[in-house]
């Protein structure tokens, strides 16, 4: 089984030199710090600034360079900054190449939802919705199962969507997925997770073809 | 072209109880800290605003919820904020969630004269419930409107006496778009120079979107997140 | 009877102290040198440039520094540059107090055409057709009548239209018009022109109330 | 992230008879002139070509249409071409023209994810022809559709190796708005510079945007009207 670190290992591994990526809040700001060596990729952030680089150290922190999480960063050579207009141009028209984000749940038809339970917490969906929307390739970041146990990988989602068919690939701590015409088609276990594990933890329709390999991370 | 006014206080005079207003800034991040403390003080009630988010419990927008000054808020996210959450969880404040980037695009369309236009943004989600789908190169979009507000207020590092903005770093963010969007447009600045002392191939926002300016004081510019590295 | 520099100098007499005004190709661009004492106004070239200044002194020319005329112009200070998409968001979105073009035809219900003359003329509409759609605030500047005398203030447009109903003022060699309901308004005569020789000119109908006063230049 | 290629030549490889293309500038000012050589070099044919104008006789895009190579051309303003105006009028080319504004901001939607807009533009004229038309806030609007193009051209003042690029003067015009545009896009530019040497504060279409780069030679920049003022 991963954590969150292992999850954010594993999807750094779809990472292609010359991309642009926009790494969603939490499991997904990690991917960051596990770029394959000989890749170059640059970091999108909505908020808006490309070429985003690591944390400032201890005392050059500047109110006035955040990342969309609020964090304090720093630019890298190369990196630009624009309005939140044009930030959404990117995303919206396509020019990002991997979007990677967490999520609440996701359904076999690739649907996700991940802004909102009713009457309990409303967060927003801040820029979730134009992300799945936009993004050809979406990769998404979640535990298998929610703090009770209970699967998050659905036949249908239960909570308010934040975007329709739009996932393609999903990476959790057990395994990683990929929905293909509307079932999740099990790619790769988590080292020492068994299919069945998988099988047991997976509410929506789970496709299992073949031998399924372990992920090798490092 | 003086479009100089003395201090927040007086860049909000006509801002009544009841107005739209829209207000730059990410998060804490490049938010009209000097306008926000005015509007506090004057105490306008009953405001709806468009915002991407509504500060903390004690700082930015925040202050404003506090006062009950708020009616509605129009924003993409609104976490990190208890009080927030609370008034609108018990019905007191309404809230329109917005994706943000439709929220921006809508602010610039505003301001650029477009009424409407197509996103694939929030389709089949609870944010196209009423909103026209229309099919393009085989992807369902939703029709979004423009936003305008009676005034916007924006923050930007440095300007001059003509409204000539320039921002600096990711405190840019909302603040130009909604610039364009205001019926009356208020930037108050870090820096206030003379015309002529901005390069005019470095401005982001044209004075003509501007119609009152003043240089801001004893910006605290707080923190949400502070994230380091030790240098060890 | 005026000539185009009268017709300038009359048109100047509209602008008002911190408009932005636009001021389209030939006639219009003379506007610009008879700006009255007291009034400062920028001028918007729809290429990209806010705050344009004079031409240029011998030698200073700069190939990077044109107005939409493709003329060499230089910057004044609190000058702004912008590309396109900006420059006709100031246009449409009601930015610019003031647009002054020429013509070839203007109807009584305030249509204008100036961008086409089928199977002769074909230069286009250029920004034409935004800045006549979006300004609250249109001045034509013409001549009264074409080379063979023919009136070019009519009932209707003969020539494709470049916008509908937005003309509200217009001043000619003869005459300064304002379309009041669907009907030309004679509100000033240029020095020396009689009531007359403006109703003769005129093919549009041509509301003539009480006295008309002739138009103070200088 | 390196995207710098060695010329005009090296830039345009996958330029194809029949494709569409944008070309930045706004008549002669802030062309790719390097690109159209290479473009006149090659020989490519059946071009539909989308920029504001078509350069005149002899220089810009007048030097393709010399040669035949433009099917079509979509552009605002084609005045002061003879042989622009010749083959338009005799039906060898194809013409759509669009309004300037309109122009513009269909291909900021074509590289924004737009695919439509509604605009004031045009309406009651034969441009609004077979669009729909919307009433907003009592007044008519017609349908835009965005632009692309399997090709944009650009031409700036700097450049850094990601792409990055910083126009001057009014050489910006449709420079950006085309960039985003292009599936791919070619950015040719005075200055090539390596990453960090350009202010990320100061940079007009960030890097993303663009595919292929190189620095151009042998600018010349041809002055359309040279207009001046005698010192005496």
């Amino acid at each position: 089984m991963l954590d969150k670190v292992g999850i954010a290992k594993r999807i750094a591994q779809e990472l292609q030199d010359g991309w642009y990526v926009n790494l969603g809040i939490g499991i997904p700001t990690l991917v960051a710090n596990y770029i394959p060596q000989g890749i170059n990729v640059e970091f999108q952030s909505e908020n808006g600034l490309l070429g985003m680089g690591p944390f400032p150290y201890d005392g050059e922190e500047d109110a006035d360079l955040i990342n969309a999480g609020k964090q304090t960063v720093t630019l890298l050579p190369g990196a630009s900054l624009f309005d939140s207009a044009t930030s959404f141009a990117m995303i919206r028209g396509q020019h990002v190449q991997l979007t990677v984000l967490g999520a609440m749940e996701v359904a076999e038809n690739g649907d996700i939802a991940n802004w909102k339970i009713p009457g309990r917490m409303v967060k927003g969906m801040g820029g979730a919705m134009d992300l799945v929307a936009s993004a050809e390739n979406i990769i998404v970041a979640m535990m298998h199962t929610n703090k009770k146990g209970e699967s998050k990988i659905l036949s249908k989602c239960t909570l308010p969507l934040t975007g329709v068919g739009c996932v393609k690939k999903v990476v959790t701590n057990l395994a990683v997925l990929e929905i293909i015409n509307g079932t999740f088609h099990l790619i790769e276990r988590a080292p020492g997770v068994s299919v069945e594990e998988i099988q047991n933890a997976t509410e929506g329709t789970l496709v299992v073809e073949g031998e399924i390999p372990e992920m090798q991370l490092d | 072209m003086n479009k100089v006014v003395a201090n927040g206080d007086a860049a909000i005079e006509g801002i009544i109880d009841g107005m739209t207003l829209m207000l730059g800034g990410f998060g804490l991040c490049g938010i009209p800290e000097n306008c926000i403390s005015s509007l506090v003080k004057k105490g306008t009630t009953n405001l709806t605003c468009i915002s991407n988010n509504a500060g903390v419990d004690d700082f930015g927008l925040g202050l404003l919820l506090q006062e009950r000054q708020i009616k509605k808020m129009i924003s993409s996210y609104v976490g990190e904020n208890d009080e927030f959450e609370r008034q609108m969880l018990s019905g007191e404040l309404e809230v329109d969630l917005i994706p943000q980037g439709s929220l921006a695009e809508r602010c610039r369309a505003g301001g650029a004269g477009i009424p409407a236009f197509f996103t694939p943004a929030g389709y089949g989600t609870e944010v196209a419930e009423g909103k026209e789908v229309r099919e393009f190169n085989g992807k369902p979009h939703i029709l979004e409107s423009a936003l305008t507000a009676d005034f916007a207020i924006v923050k930007a590092w440095k300007g001059d006496r003509f409204g000539n903005l320039i921002f600096k770093g990711t405190a840019r963010n909302f603040n130009p778009v909604m610039a364009m969007a205001g019926k009356i447009t208020i930037a108050e600045v870090e820096e206030l120079v003379e015309p002529g002392e901005l390069n005019p191939n470095q401005i982001h926002t044209p004075g003509i979107f501007v119609q009152r300016i003043f240089q801001g004081v004893d910006y605290e510019k707080r923190i949400e997140q502070r994230t380091t590295l030790s240098k060890n």
